[in-house]
């Protein structure tokens, strides 16, 4: 099996993730497209570990996991917090810098 | 002989079988994810995803990764994520309204589109086969893990804690606004 | 004793300003100590005068390294050139600070002081950054006084000539960066000491465009016509030391700037533009006079007139010959004094009758007749009066002029004329006519008087006997004239 | 053994430091006061560490039988550990008035500016990218929750928000970066990557290539370089003072301690691939940065617009690196150290007066400042004309050594541009002095409290003037021509 396709559908993860981020306004969707790159970079490491005969690859997308964990603490806590401040998770519905507000 | 080459055959289609089915998996959890209009729907597309993810690590011989996968990404993260969502239960009236939300997909989607060719051209003109190599089992991980990833793994852990307590500051509940001169309320 | 006297010279009154403002002087002694640092610099400029050799070139150096690694020297020197303009600043500064005497804001005398210091110092350094240095330096005091203590729309203003100023320094800035940089690929160290720049030898090219980074600087501090548009509405809205500074002092340092750095570092493509500057500086000539003649405004009247006569000094510098050389430097000194006596006595006006508009101006002679006759002999000095030290000087010009073609001679001859078209009428409206019996007409005070004398006094010496103080720099110009015909032949 | 682990302390210090704010963050017996005094200790104590240790040359890279070659001990990285805790030090310091007008400041606040200073100094350590990834993310983490410390402020949230999102996404490019290196190379490890592209021909490394470009935006966003500028004014905004004053000043260093490590060593083969790119986005940065400054009414964001043209002069020292400069190394080295001084002393003057005021600062704000506090108004000026590049102020210095780099490398329009931007940004900062000084003011000169802040703004406004004029005539202190030498050899200590 060739690894073509591990590498095309790592790809592919992170563009969906990427188009997500850029196209929708529910803050739980673009943290969630973020998590998905990061899973999708996992997915390449992973290859490359097959790949170059290496594991230590596989290693860094293990830490990597950890990363990810700490972000989407950070994240969750953004969103509640925002939530509970503003009843709202639309990205747009933050607009008091640009309107240069104090 | 004839036997082995069956063998191998039967066990390269099940080994794509298995990818295809997982992949789908994977792209179909993640399309809905940034798809769905509803949260929970989108975290559950998230969830399917993180899951095939996981079978796809066993596949690369990756066995450890892919327990970590369940345990840590599917296991805490995903499902802390859909705790989440349903402590907040947004109403629907809550949610965004996104009115453009395709035709901003598709723009977005050629924007991204170079980048995925970038990624697989990139990847795929270097690299054409696989290197036999043994399974990476926890004894190996574990073995890198402390010899040539120790530092890493260290401040990870850092990183943890750091995370951790900037969660907590940001999820605190604020002081009652009773208690706030009346200068510094937004 | 003569070693450190440059930076004596320099240094004294920034000193006295930190000293005093460490102590939080009160303005009794801020008075007395800014005009002991005056006093104490222009004995320090006399006695170094006094030492001076005419024929030695560059004298009373000192360099000490500064700023290694960028190659960057502590480097003065004087020689006629600067010291000319070194003595003007200081002469000036003591009738200046008496012309002060009742002013109660501290920051006005601060930046005066910080002024003589930026001034003096960059009449006297011979290194490219320590001369940006002070450049720059000498901008931020007359930034503040425009914008703190002057009038009219003086903020704008004041943004306007820092900003226009600040523009062709940056450009020079870019050039001795430059130029810098090419000393340094061909000697492998770097340096901005201005003889070591001097001896590189640029391509033509290279040349044209780092004089023009040079030369935009200077035009616009002079300011040649088409980059002067900060000039009238600067000195209009100044308060009166700093426009007397300004058109003194600081606008001279535009043409000592092309003197002292242009002809040293690219002498032969300064005759590639000396054709433009030539242009523009008639068309200033005739322009300038223009304006002047249709100004009402006294203080923005004369700020034409300088202009005009500035364009005129530039003029004489790229004739190229000896007597429109003479003539030149003889002009910055003595439209210096005759300026400065003007813009104080045009001050004094403002002081007596609260404006300076010609119309609302008239009949001072019959009322105070010292304060007319002070005001009538300046504004003649500046027009050229024969007797005064102006008239030798626009007489040198004009005839280095004939002989370089007969129709510039002709174009610069009627300078004088147009000068003392709006000089006579300007005379006539503003001392004669009819007074307006309700004002005050207060005559000259004995103060006033002491702070005006000597700019007469020296302004008749200068018209009178004009060879004892040409001996001071003839040397200088003879053997400046001779490098620069060996390289270019002067200006075909 | 003992004497690595000696090497190890200045980290671990901050650390402990991080762990015992936060134990004792909720303790009744520890106010405000307290904490910070707690927090700079341990900060003091790690730079006095650092002092003692700073020659120690011997070792080259720390524990390398268990670590690999993954934590470097160079000059390079202890000079910048050095500005790091400094920087911290002073905007704990400078802050300390603002602290306590404000109620939301906590304990854990000082433990997340530990946690974040460590995550720089071992970005400055790091050898290897992975390591460096997590450095970055333990750095960006605590920043994003100091961004939106103040809870209450819809303004702060919105701030903390954009810069997470934008912060994540940028991140995420750099551990792609950082995969493709791994798939290529078959290391993470720079001393393996610097081989490689020594050792191969650049069309055999698209791979890598495309990796370090990943790289490269991430680095860029956080510099915050035009494209990637969207966030810089409304987070720099948003934040309070203090945390502006930390990303502006220390942050932003970090991120060129690994910029720098990266484009000297590891891709200095490769980098003349990338020198129009990276032109233009300098062009783009200068241009846009300055459009962004003039434009702006509140002062933080024309400093926040203008820390964005200060990006563009490094990226100018920097694409001047990748043309074999060899000035431009010590150039960017120095401008770094000028521009963190100037910055640190802008933003502690803002947030001194924050403290008292309670209001954002408009131009208009400023009106009669002089009148009113004239000491002050004397120092921002001071920061000001160093900012802009006045003569005999250190950021002059730093303006001329990256535009004499420039002229070196042959980028003249570069530099032209640089000049022209420099001149532009005469306008905004002297319009702030104007203000200050033209007007006066009806209220009633304020005394100037003599406290650890203004000390401090007094010290830095010293060193501005002093580090563009001064001499190294008297032992111990450098001069003008110590920064450059310590620039110098701190650069040198890469190659």
């Amino acid at each position: 099996m060739s690894p073509n396709l591990f590498f095309l559908l790592a790809s592919l993860l992170f563009s969906i993730g990427l188009v997500g981020l850029v196209s929708r306004r529910n803050l739980f969707v673009l943290y969630m497209s973020i998590e998905l790159m990061l899973s999708s970079i996992n997915l390449l490491l992973a290859t490359f570990s097959k790949v170059l005969g290496d594991a230590s690859g596989s290693v860094i997308a293990l830490l990597m996991i950890g990363v990810i964990a700490a972000e989407a603490a950070l994240f969750l806590a953004m969103i509640v917090h925002i939530y509970r401040s503003s009843r709202s998770v639309d990205s747009d519905n933050f607009t008091a810098l640009a309107q240069g507000k104090e | 002989m004839e036997r082995r080459l069956v063998v191998q055959g039967i066990e390269n289609l099940l080994e794509i079988s298995i990818f295809t089915i997982l992949a789908l998996f994977m792209l179909g959890g993640s399309i809905t994810m940034i798809m769905s209009r509803q949260t929970i729907f989108s975290a559950f597309g998230f969830l399917v995803a993180m899951i095939a993810l996981a079978g796809i690590f066993a596949l690369l011989d990756a066995r450890f990764l892919a327990v970590a996968q369940i345990m840590v990404s599917v296991g805490a993260i995903v499902v802390l994520s859909i705790l989440t969502v349903l402590t907040i239960n947004m109403r629907e009236e809550n949610l965004p309204y996104e009115r453009h939300k395709y035709k901003w997909m598709f723009f977005s989607f050629i924007l991204a589109l170079p980048i995925t060719l970038l990624i697989y051209k990139s990847a795929t003109a270097m690299y054409e086969s696989f290197k036999t190599m043994e399974a990476v089992t926890s004894k190996v991980v574990g073995k890198l893990l402390f010899s040539e990833w120790v530092l890493a793994f260290e401040i990870v852990s850092v990183l943890l804690l750091a995370a951790m307590v900037g969660a907590i500051v940001i999820a605190r509940k604020e002081i009652p606004k009773h208690e706030i001169p009346k200068e510094e309320r937004a | 004793m003569m070693d450190n006297i440059l930076t004596n010279i320099i240094f004294l009154p920034l000193f006295a300003a930190v000293v005093l403002g460490v102590f939080r002087a009160d303005t009794k002694y801020l008075k007395i100590g800014a005009m002991l640092s005056s006093v104490a610099t222009l004995f320090l400029v006399l006695f170094m005068t006094y030492n001076f050799d005419p024929h030695a070139g560059m004298q009373f150096i000192k360099i000490s390294p500064w700023i290694q690694n960028a190659g960057i020297s502590y480097f003065v020197g004087v020689d006629a050139l600067s010291l000319v303009i070194l003595l003007l600043i200081s002469l000036l500064m003591p009738p200046l600070y008496i012309y002060m005497y009742h002013e109660k804001r501290k920051g006005y005398w601060y930046n005066m002081m910080l002024l003589q210091t930026g001034v003096s110092g960059a009449v006297l350094s011979l290194d490219m950054m320590l001369f940006y240095l002070f450049w720059e330096t000498m901008l931020l005091p007359i930034f503040v006084m425009i914008g703190k203590y002057g009038n009219g729309l003086h903020r704008y203003n004041s943004m306007k000539i820092v900003l226009m100023t600040i523009l062709g320094s940056m450009s020079m800035l870019f050039s001795i960066m430059y130029i810098g940089y090419i000393y340094f690929e061909t000697h492998g160290i770097w340096s901005f000491a201005l003889n070591d720049l001097a001896s590189i030898d640029f391509n033509a090219q290279t040349s044209i465009w780092l004089a023009s980074g040079f030369l935009l600087a200077f035009a616009i501090k002079i300011p040649l016509v088409g980059f002067h548009t900060w000039m009238a509405p600067a000195y209009g809205s100044a308060p009166t030391p700093a426009v007397v500074i300004m058109s003194s002092i600081m606008a001279k340092l535009g043409i000592y700037g092309i003197w002292r750095f242009g002809y040293s570092l690219f002498d032969s493509t300064l005759s590639y533009y000396a054709p433009t500057i030539i242009t523009l500086a008639l068309i200033g000539l005739l322009y300038y006079a223009i304006r002047a003649i249709t100004e009402l405004h006294l203080r923005r009247m004369f700020a034409y007139s300088s202009g005009s006569h500035l364009s005129l000094i530039a003029l004489g510098l790229f004739l190229g010959n000896i007597y429109a050389w003479s003539g030149s430097l003889y002009f910055i000194a003595t439209h210096a004094l005759a300026s400065a006596g003007m813009f104080i006595v045009i001050g004094l006006t403002y002081k007596r009758f609260n404006t300076v508009y010609l119309d609302s101006l008239g009949g001072i002679a019959s009322k105070a007749p010292r304060f007319s006759f002070f005001f009538a002999f300046f504004a003649l000095s500046i027009a050229g009066l024969p007797g005064t030290g102006g008239f030798v000087a626009e007489l040198l010009i004009i005839i280095g002029a004939f002989k370089v073609n007969f129709y510039i001679g002709v174009a610069t001859a009627t300078t004088m004329l147009s000068a003392m078209v709006y000089i006579f009428w300007m005379l006539q409206r503003a001392l004669f006519g009819t007074a307006n019996n309700e004002r005050e007409y207060e005559d000259l005070s004995f103060r006033e008087m002491i702070m005006l004398l000597p700019l007469v006094v020296l302004l008749i010496a200068t018209g009178v006997m004009p060879s004892f103080f040409m001996q001071i720099f003839d040397p200088f110009l003879v053997s400046t004239l001779e490098a620069f015909t060996l390289n270019s032949g002067g200006v075909k | 053994m003992i004497e690595q682990l000696i090497l190890t302390l200045p980290m671990a210090i901050i650390v402990l430091g991080a762990f015992v704010l936060l134990l004792i963050s909720h303790s009744k017996r520890f106010n405000l006061d307290r904490l910070n005094l707690i927090a700079v200790f341990f900060l003091i104590l790690s730079s006095c560490v650092q002092f003692i240790i700073f020659k120690s040359n011997d070792i080259e890279f720390l524990f390398s039988d268990v670590f690999g070659e993954t934590f470097i001990l160079d000059t390079f990285s202890r000079i910048f550990d050095l500005m790091f805790t400094i920087g911290a030090i002073l905007t704990l310091l400078i802050n300390n008035d603002y602290f306590k007008s404000r109620r939301y400041f906590n304990g854990e606040y000082f433990a997340l500016i530990l946690f974040s200073v460590f995550g720089m100094m071992m970005l400055s350590h790091a050898h290897e990218l992975v390591t460096a990834f997590i450095a970055l993310e333990i750095a960006s983490l605590s920043v994003y929750a100091l961004v939106g410390y103040h809870k209450n402020n819809r303004v702060s949230s919105e701030a903390m928000l954009k810069y997470m999102v934008l912060g994540s996404m940028t991140g995420a490019f750099f551990m792609l970066g950082t995969a493709l290196i791994y798939g290529a190379v078959g290391s993470t490890n720079l001393s393996d990557i610097a081989l490689y592209t020594a050792n191969h021909n650049i069309d055999e490394m698209s791979l890598l290539m495309v990796g370090a470009s990943f790289i490269s935006i991430t680095i860029m966003f956080k510099i915050g370089a035009v494209p990637f500028h969207s966030w810089v004014i409304d987070v720099y905004h948003g934040a309070p003072y203090p945390i502006t004053m930390f990303m502006a000043s220390t942050f932003k260093i970090a991120i060129f301690a690994i910029a720098l490590r990266l484009y000297i060593v590891n891709f200095g083969e490769v980098n003349v691939f990338w020198s129009e790119l990276l032109q233009a986005i300098t062009i783009l940065t200068l241009i846009g940065g300055s459009w962004m400054a003039i434009s702006q009414t509140l002062v933080k964001r024309m400093l926040a617009g203008s820390s964005i043209v200060h990006s563009g002069y490094l990226l100018i020292g920097i694409s001047s690196l990748g043309l074999g400069s060899e000035m431009a190394g010590p150039a960017v080295m120095f401008y770094l150290i000028a521009y963190f001084i100037s910055a640190v002393g802008s933003f502690g003057i803002l947030s001194f007066i924050a403290s008292q005021s309670k209001t954002q600062m408009r131009f208009e704000d400023f009106k009669g400042f002089a009148n009113r506090r004239p000491y002050m108004a004397l120092m921002m000026s001071i920061f000001m004309l160093s900012l802009a590049g006045f003569p005999s102020t250190i950021g002059f210095l730093g303006k001329f050594y990256i535009f004499t780099s420039a002229i070196e490398s042959g980028q003249i329009l570069l530099a032209g541009l640089g000049i022209l931007t420099a001149f532009i940004s005469v306008y905004y900062y002297f319009k702030l002095i104007a203000m200050m000084y033209f007007y006066e003011s009806d209220e009633q000169k304020k005394k100037l409290p003599i406290d650890i802040s203004t000390i401090l703004i007094f010290a830095m406004g010293l060193v501005v003037v002093w580090g563009g004029m001064g001499t190294t005539l008297i032992p111990f202190i450098p001069g003008a021509d110590g920064f450059i030498d310590i620039a110098q050899e701190t650069i040198n200590s890469l190659k």
